[in-house]
C-alpha cells in the first residue's frame, strides 16, 4: 500500500462532457442553521430540480473537522463535482486535496478556499459590504457619531472581513465606541445591546455584521426606547422586513440564492466544456428604507 | 470523606451557627461581594434600569435553572431543556403564525414541552437510562426535530406580532417592571413551595438521597422521576416563550448550551449534583451571580474571550468556597 | 393478628434461597427467627412485606390469602419492618426521615412541621431519648440511627414489627432500653419477628423461635423448652462445642505503642500498648469515640498531638496507604459503605489492599491472584460461588467474612477489627475467633472493638476501656467481669481501680 | 434496584453463559446490526476505502473516548476535552509556525495537554470539586484562552505545512492505511493494558466502585484521580494534534461538543456514567457505533436534520438494550 502523505496533485485530465441530468453533485454546505445558508441551498436545489440534477447534500453543523468527513463521504459516493460552503477557508484546505486528488473538481461558495485547487469562488466581497455599511452611516450620521459594532462568531472570516471592511471604511469617521461579540445570534444580539447601550446610552448607531443580531439589536433599542440607526448584513427575508418597516435603517443584501444558482451553474457550464471564471462575484447591495419604499 | 458533621454538633451547642450559616449563606455573600465589585467598577450597574434589565436577561436562565434543581436534586441532570425551548418556541410562533387563539397556542407550547419532558422521564424511569444520556440523546433528538419543524429558518409571522397577550410575556411592563421578571417571580414561588412545602418536595429529596431506601418507604420513584422531569420541560416551554416573544420570533437554534449555564446556576446555589441536598433559593442566586457576571463584563467593555475565562474562574472560585464551607 | 407463610420458596436465579418455609406469628408474642449468614431470614422478611415476589407458597393474614404490593402497603396493614441495612435519607433531617412518605398535611396540602416533630419527640422520648429531630440523620450515630428506626416503626401503630438484627448497633444500656419498650408493646397486643445472631437475647425476649437451615425451617420451639447447644445444631448442623474458644497467648515484644494521641473534641491523650500475639479489646459505650481512635492511627483521620511507634521507632502515618505499608489492617465497622466495593468481584475485592504485590514485569498476575483470592475464601469459608461473583450478591455475614479475608490476606501484623461479627451469625462467628486465635498465634497483634461484653470477655487478653474519647482504664480480661467494665465504660473509673 | 446479579451467576454454573455473553457483547452485536444494515442500504459503504475513511474519521472521537473511559469508570465526567483539544492544537501550530522543531512542538503540545488535565485532577481532587462542575468550568477557561492565545483567528503557518512529521501526523499513510488509525489502535493498547493489565486499572475501578472503600484499602485516592485526569487530557492533546493536522490548521473553535461524542461512546459501549463498571473495549465498539452511523447516513444522503434525530435514536435504543442485558 501507499506510505506518506495524501496530497499529491493529480494530473488534470480532460473533462469529459455531461449534461446536467447526468451530473451527479455533492454539495457540503457549513451549516442549515442559518437562513443565509439555507437560501444556498435553496438556489442550489431549485435549479437543480429545474435540470433533474442529482445533488447531495450535507451540513456541517459549522464544524470544520466535520464537514472534512462530510467531503469525504461524497469523494466515496463518486459525485462528479463538489459545490463545498467551507466553515472556515484554511480548514477546507485538505479536503480540497482530497478532491483534487480523487480529480472531482470543485467550488467554492460564500468562502474560499486556502489551498488546494479550486476551480472557481462564489461569493460576495464582504470587505467591500463592510465599507458600503460604513459609508452610510457616515452619510446619514455625520462625522464623529458614537456608534456600536455587534461582531458574530470571533475568528469567522465574515466577522473578519466585514469587520475589517467596515472599520477601514470609518476610521476617523465615525467613534467606535463599543465592540462585543454576540455570535451571530439574536438573542445575544438583543443582550449585549440592552449591556452596550446601558453603559453608553449615547450611542446613535449599531453596526450589526448581521441580520440576526440586527433584529436582537432592534429588539433592545425599541424596549429602551431609543432611537438608534441599525444596519445590519445579509439581507435575510426578517432583515429586509425590518428594513422597510424603518426599525433598522439598512441592511447590506447578499443574495445567497443566486449564489447558490451561479455556483451550479458554474458546475454545469464546466462539464459543457466552457472555461469558469475564478471568481464569481455575487453581487451585493445595499438595502435602506428609502429604497424600498420608493 | 473523613472528619465531617461533629464540628457542626458542636458549634450548635455554642448558639450561634457561624459555619453553618456561612455554608446556607455562602452563594449569597459571593453574590453581594460580586455586586459591590462591580457597582465600584462600574456605577452604572446599579441603576435601578440596569438591574431590571439584568433581571429580564436572567429570568430565562432562572426559569430552567428552577426545573434543573428538581432534576439535579434527584440525581439526575436535563441536558434537553435548550432543545425543549427551542422547540416549543418554534411550534407556538407557527401556531400563532398560522392565526390560532394567542392563549391555545401558549397553552400548547407549554403542554409540548410537558410532553418532551415526560418522555425523558419515562426513559429514566422505566427504560432505566442513566439522566444524562437519556437526555443527551433526547437532546439532539429535539434539535433535530426543530430543525426539520421550521426547516432551519425562523419562524416570524406577522401575526405573532399581533397577540397583544403574546408580546406581552417577553416585552410587556407592569408596573414598570418587565414581566419576564414576574415569571420568574412567580415560578419561583410555586416551585419554592412545591420543593419544601409539599410531600412532593420531600420525595424529591430523598428519591435523590437515597433511591433504594425511597423505594422501601413506599414512594413511587418512577413516578416521582417523571414528574420530574416533566417539570423540567414544562420550564423550559415557559422560557421559550418568553423568548420568542421577546425576540418575536423563534428560532431554530435558540437554547443551545443554555442547558450548561442552568447546571452551573443550580451547583453555584450549593445544590449537588449528587443528588439529596440543596434549595431552590441558592439556585435563583446562583442565576443572579452568572447574570451578574455577565451583564457587568459587558458593561466593563470586557472583551468576550476574556469573559469566558472570567467566568469560568468565578465558578470553580464559588465551588470551592462551598466546598469548603460545607466540609468543615 | 396472625400471619402464617407456609410452604414458601424462592430463588435468585438458580441460587435457592428458600425452598418450602413455614413461619407464623401472632399478637402479642416475639417469635424469633434464626438462621446462619445467608439462610433466607431477610429473604422471607422482603417476601411478607413484599418487596420481593415468591415463587410458590402462600401466606395467610388473619387466615386470609393476602399479599402485599411492597412495604408501603404492608405498613398500612400493620406490618413494619425495621430491615437489616439500615435505609436513611443521611442528609435529611431526622423528623423528615421518620414522617418520609406519611407526612403530616395541613388544610392546604401543605407540610405542618411543627406537628410532626412534635410528634417525632414524643415517640422518641417513648425510647428514652431526645435526639435533635433537626439534625440530619448521617450525623448521628449508627446506634442512634438504629433507634430512630424502631421508633419509626411504632409510630406506624403496628400490629407486627419486624425487627432485622435490631441491636448489631447497640450497647447494653439501648439494648435494655429497646427490650423494655417491646415487652411494653407486646402487653399492648404487637406481635414481633425477631431477628438475631446473639444468642443471649434470643433467651431474653422472645416467646418462640424458629430455626432456619439450607432453605427449609427446620424446627420450631417455645423458648423455654430448648437451649442454646439445640438452637446452634439446627442451625449449622453440627455442635461447635463452646461460643468463645480457648485461647492460649503468648506474647511478643511490644509492637504498637500509642502515646498521648489526642484530637481535640473527639479523644484526649489515648495511651496503650500492643504486644505481639496479643488480643486488645476496645470497649465502651455507643459514640465513646473508639472507631475515631483508631481512625486516626489508621491515618484515616488527623490526630493533633501524640505519637505512634512501631517496634519502638516512630512513625507518622499519613494516609491508609502508609498504615499498611506498616502492615497494619482495618476491618472497618461499616462494611458497606467502607469494607467492600459491592460492584466489584470477590478476587477483587480480597486483593485490593495486597494488588501492589501481584504484579509481574509490570502487569498483574491474574492466575496467583485468583489462587489467593480462592484460598483465602476457602479458609473464611465464605459462602458463595466463585471467586469472581460481585461482593454485592452476598449476604451480610459473608460480606463481613470478605472484609476479613482481604486483611487477613494483606499480610497484617496489626489487625483492627471494629465490630469483627457484626450480624455474623453463631458458626462464623466462631470461624473468625479461631481465626483470630489462629492469627496471634502467628504473632499477629489484633486491636478489637466491640460492643458486645460476652465477646469482650470470651476472647481479649486486655481490655481498655473509652468513655467520652478518653481512656478510662485498661484491665486484664482474666479477673474482669461485666460490671466491672461497665463501671468504667460509665465514667466509675475510680470505683474500678479500686477494686 | 432489587433481584440482580445472581441469575448471572447461576447461568455460569451452566457452562455458557448466554446472557453475560449478551450483556458482554451487546455493543459489538449492536455495531454489526448497524454495518450490516448500512451494507444492505449502501452497499459502497464496505468498500475498503471507505472503511479507512471512516476508521480515520473515527479516530479523533476514539482517541478521547479512551481517555473519557477512564474518568468514567471513577464514577467523573471530563467536559473540558473539547476545548483542551483546541488549546493544544492552537498552541502546537503556533510552535511550528514559529519554526520550533516539530518534535519539540508536539512534545510541546501533549505536555501543555497533560497539564490542563491534570489542573482538572488537582481541582476534583484537592478542591473536591465535582467533576461536572469543575470541568465545565475548565471548559469556558481553557476555551477563552484558546481565542486569546489565537485572537479568535485559526492559525495556519506556511511552516506547519513544511514538517512532514507534523503532516503525517493526520495525513500520513503507512501501508496504505492513514496514519491516525495507527495512532488509535496505539493508544487502545496502551490503555487497554493500563486499565486491565495494571494496578492503577485495579485502583481506578475500584475508585469508582466505592471511594471510601478504596482509601482505607490503601488506594491512594487523590492521585489516582488526578492521573486519570491527566490522561483524559494527554489523549485530547493527540486527538488535537491529530485534527489540526488533519485540517492543516488549528481553529479557535475546534473541538466544540466532542465531549458529547465522547461520554456516548464510553457509555455505547456499555460503561457505566456512575463509574466502577465498564471496559475500554466497549469504547471502541461505541465510538466505531457513532462513526458508523455518521458516515452512514452521509452515504445515504440523509439530511442533517434527520441525522440528528437518527442518531439521538439510536444512542437511546443501544443503552436501553444495554439496560435489559444487565438487567436480568
Ligand atoms: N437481591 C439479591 N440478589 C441475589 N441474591 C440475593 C439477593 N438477596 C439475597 N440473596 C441471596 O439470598 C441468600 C439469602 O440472603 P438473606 O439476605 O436472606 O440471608 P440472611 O438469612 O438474612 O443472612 P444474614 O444473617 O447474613 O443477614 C444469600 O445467599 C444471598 O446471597
Ligand atoms: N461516619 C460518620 N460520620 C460522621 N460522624 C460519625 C460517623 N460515625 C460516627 N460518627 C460520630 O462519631 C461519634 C462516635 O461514633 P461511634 O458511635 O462510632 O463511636 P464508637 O466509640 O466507635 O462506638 P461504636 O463502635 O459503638 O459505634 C458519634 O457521636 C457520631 O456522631
Ligand atoms: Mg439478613
Ligand atoms: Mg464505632
Amino acid at each position: 500500500g501507499k506510505s506518506g502523505l495524501d496530497s499529491g496533485d493529480s494530473g488534470n485530465s480532460k473533462v469529459e462532457k455531461k449534461s446536467p441530468k447526468d451530473l451527479k453533485v455533492g454539495v457540503s454546505l457549513s451549516t442549515q442553521s442559518n437562513p443565509f445558508f439555507v437560501s444556498v441551498k435553496k438556489g442550489i436545489q431549485g435549479l437543480a430540480d429545474k435540470k433533474s440534477t442529482k445533488v447531495q447534500i450535507s451540513d456541517a453543523q459549522n464544524d470544520t473537522a466535520k464537514q472534512n468527513n462530510d467531503i469525504e463521504d461524497l469523494i466515496t459516493k463518486k459525485v462528479d463535482v463538489l459545490i463545498i460552503n467551507p466553515v472556515d477557508s484554511s480548514a477546507i484546505t485538505p479536503a480540497v486535496k482530497d478532491a483534487n486528488d480523487a480529480g472531482i473538481p470543485v467550488i467554492t461558495v460564500d468562502r474560499s478556499a486556502d489551498g488546494g485547487k479550486v476551480l472557481s469562488l462564489v461569493a460576495s466581497n464582504s470587505t467591500k459590504g463592510g465599507q458600503m455599511a460604513a459609508k452610510f452611516m457616515i452619510d446619514k450620521l455625520g462625522n464623529d457619531a458614537k456608534i456600536a459594532e455587534l461582531q458574530g462568531i470571533p475568528g469567522a472570516s465574515a466577522t473578519r472581513e466585514r469587520g475589517k471592511g467596515f472599520d477601514n471604511a470609518a476610521k476617523d469617521k465615525l467613534d467606535i465606541v463599543a465592540k462585543q461579540t454576540a455570535g451571530f445570534d439574536r438573542a445575544k444580539g438583543l443582550s449585549t445591546t440592552e449591556n452596550i447601550l446601558q453603559g453608553n446610552s449615547d450611542i446613535v448607531g449599531i453596526f450589526s455584521q448581521n441580520d440576526e443580531m440586527a433584529l436582537g439589536a432592534v429588539q433592545a433599542v425599541k424596549a429602551a426606547g431609543k432611537e438608534v440607526t441599525i444596519v445590519g448584513f445579509d439581507g435575510e427575508d426578517d432583515g429586509i422586513k425590518a428594513v422597510k418597516s424603518g426599525k433598522m435603517a439598512a441592511t447590506v443584501a447578499q443574495q445567497p440564492e443566486e449564489m447558490g444558482r451561479l455556483a451550479l451553474q458554474a458546475a454545469y457550464d464546466h462539464f459543457n466544456g466552457k472555461t469558469v471564471k475564478k471568481s464569481i462575484e455575487s453581487p451585493l447591495k445595499l438595502v435602506t428604507t428609502e429604497s424600498l419604499n420608493k | 470523606m473523613q472528619e465531617q458533621t461533629k464540628s457542626v454538633e458542636a458549634e450548635k451547642a455554642k448558639g450561634f451557627d457561624f459555619k453553618k450559616f456561612v455554608g446556607k449563606m455562602g452563594p449569597l455573600l459571593a453574590l453581594i461581594v460580586l455586586v459591590i465589585l462591580v457597582t465600584v467598577l462600574s456605577p452604572g450597574f446599579i441603576q435601578p434600569n440596569n438591574l431590571l434589565n439584568l433581571l429580564r436577561q436572567v429570568s430565562i436562565n432562572a426559569v430552567i435553572a428552577f426545573g434543573m434543581t428538581f432534576v439535579i436534586l434527584t440525581g439526575g441532570i436535563d441536558l434537553s431543556v435548550g432543545s425543549i425551548l427551542a422547540l416549543t418556541g418554534a411550534v407556538t410562533a407557527t401556531l400563532l403564525s398560522a392565526g390560532i387563539s394567542p392563549v391555545i397556542a401558549l397553552l400548547a407550547g407549554i403542554a409540548l414541552g410537558s410532553l418532551l419532558g415526560f418522555v425523558n422521564g419515562l426513559l429514566i424511569a422505566y427504560g432505566k437510562a442513566a439522566p444524562f444520556i437519556a437526555t443527551l440523546a433526547t437532546m439532539t433528538i429535539f434539535r433535530g426535530a426543530t430543525y426539520v419543524f421550521t426547516n432551519g429558518n425562523p419562524i416570524t409571522g406577522a401575526k405573532m406580532n399581533d397577540s397583544f397577550l403574546f408580546q406581552f410575556m417577553g416585552r410587556g411592563y407592569l408596573l414598570g417592571i418587565p414581566f419576564p421578571i414576574f415569571i420568574m417571580a412567580i415560578v419561583y414561588l410555586v416551585l419554592y413551595l412545591l420543593l419544601h412545602k409539599t410531600t412532593f418536595g420531600r420525595k424529591t429529596y430523598a428519591l435523590g438521597g437515597n433511591e433504594n431506601a425511597a423505594f422501601i418507604a413506599g414512594v413511587k420513584t418512577k413516578m416521582v422521576t417523571i414528574w420530574i422531569y416533566t417539570i423540567s420541560g414544562l420550564m423550559a416551554a415557559i422560557a421559550g416563550i418568553i423568548l420568542t416573544s421577546r425576540l418575536s420570533s423563534a428560532q431554530p437554534d435558540a437554547g443551545t448550551s443554555y442547558e450548561m449555564d442552568a447546571i452551573a446556576a443550580v451547583v453555584l446555589g450549593g445544590t449537588s449534583l449528587a443528588g439529596g441536598k440543596g434549595r431552590i433559593f441558592g439556585t435563583l442566586i446562583g442565576a443572579l451571580i452568572i447574570g451578574t457576571l455577565n451583564n457587568g463584563m459587558n458593561l466593563l467593555g470586557i472583551s468576550s474571550f476574556y469573559q469566558q475565562i472570567v467566568k469560568g474562574i468565578v465558578i470553580i472560585i464559588a465551588v470551592l468556597l462551598d466546598r469548603k464551607s460545607n466540609d468543615k | 393478628m396472625k400471619i402464617e407463610m407456609k410452604n414458601i420458596s424462592k430463588a435468585f436465579g438458580a441460587n435457592k434461597v428458600l425452598e418450602g418455609v413455614d413461619f407464623a406469628v401472632e399478637s402479642g408474642e416475639v417469635h424469633a427467627l434464626m438462621g446462619e449468614n445467608g439462610a433466607g431470614k431477610s429473604t422471607l422478611m422482603n417476601i411478607l412485606t413484599g418487596l420481593y415476589g415468591d415463587d410458590g407458597g402462600e401466606i395467610l393474614v388473619d387466615g386470609q390469602p393476602t399479599s402485599y404490593s411492597g412495604p408501603l402497603d404492608a405498613e398500612q396493614h400493620g406490618i413494619s419492618f425495621i430491615h437489616q441495612e439500615m435505609n436513611n435519607f443521611l442528609e435529611m433531617s431526622v423528623v423528615d426521615n421518620m414522617f418520609l412518605n406519611k407526612e403530616i398535611k395541613n388544610k392546604f396540602g401543605m407540610i405542618n412541621e411543627d406537628k410532626m416533630r412534635k410528634q417525632a419527640r414524643e415517640y422518641l422520648s417513648k425510647l428514652g431519648t431526645n435526639i435533635d429531630v433537626d439534625k440530619p440523620i448521617g450525623t448521628l450515630s449508627v446506634g442512634r440511627q438504629q433507634l430512630i428506626e424502631i421508633a419509626k416503626s411504632i409510630m406506624t401503630d403496628a400490629k407486627i414489627i419486624i425487627m432485622d438484627e435490631p441491636t448489631a448497633a447497640l450497647t447494653e444500656n439501648e439494648i435494655e432500653q429497646l427490650f423494655g419498650v417491646v415487652n411494653e408493646l407486646k402487653k399492648q397486643g404487637v406481635g414481633f419477628i425477631y431477628i438475631s445472631h446473639r444468642m443471649e437475647e434470643i433467651f431474653k425476649i422472645a416467646d418462640k423461635v424458629t430455626v432456619m437451615r439450607d432453605g427449609i425451617s427446620v424446627n420450631e420451639y417455645m423458648t423455654k423448652d430448648v437451649d442454646m447447644k439445640q438452637l446452634v445444631r439446627d442451625m449449622v448442623g453440627r455442635e461447635i462445642g463452646d461460643f468463645y474458644p480457648d485461647r492460649d497467648p503468648h506474647f511478643g515484644k511490644t509492637i504498637l505503642s500509642v502515646k498521648n494521641l489526642t484530637e481535640k473534641g473527639v479523644f484526649e491523650d489515648v495511651s496503650f500498648d500492643v504486644h505481639e500475639g496479643e488480643i486488645l479489646a476496645f470497649s465502651g459505650l455507643m459514640g465513646a469515640g473508639r472507631t475515631e481512635i483508631m481512625r486516626a492511627i489508621f491515618g484515616i483521620d488527623h490526630y493533633n498531638s501524640g505519637e505512634i511507634y512501631l517496634d519502638g521507632k516512630k512513625v507518622k502515618i499519613k494516609d491508609p496507604e502508609s498504615a499498611i505499608k506498616h502492615r497494619i489492617g482495618f476491618l472497618t465497622e461499616n462494611r458497606k459503605d467502607e469494607g467492600l466495593i459491592l460492584a466489584d468481584s470477590l478476587r477483587d475485592n480480597i486483593a485490593l489492599p495486597s494488588i501492589n504485590g501481584f504484579v509481574k514485569h509490570g502487569l498483574i498476575d491474574d492466575k496467583s491472584v485468583d489462587d489467593f483470592a480462592n484460598l483465602l475464601m476457602k479458609r473464611l469459608t465464605v459462602k458463595a460461588m466463585n471467586e469472581q461473583v460481585t461482593a454485592g450478591s452476598l449476604s451480610g455475614g459473608n460480606q463481613q467474612k470478605v472484609v476479613l479475608a482481604k486483611w487477613v490476606g494483606s499480610g497484617s501484623r496489626i489487625l483492627i477489627l471494629d465490630e469483627p461479627t457484626r450480624g455474623v451469625d453463631v458458626g462464623a462467628k466462631r470461624e473468625i475467633y479461631d481465626l483470630m486465635n489462629e492469627l496471634t498465634d502467628r504473632n499477629v497483634a489484633i486491636i478489637m472493638i466491640s460492643s458486645d461484653l460476652p465477646e469482650v470477655l470470651g476472647m481479649s487478653d486486655k481490655i481498655a476501656v473509652v468513655y467520652e474519647g478518653k481512656i478510662s482504664g485498661i484491665v486484664d480480661t482474666k479477673g474482669a467481669t461485666q460490671e466491672s467494665v461497665m463501671t468504667l465504660a460509665t465514667g466509675g473509673a475510680d470505683n474500678a481501680r479500686a477494686n
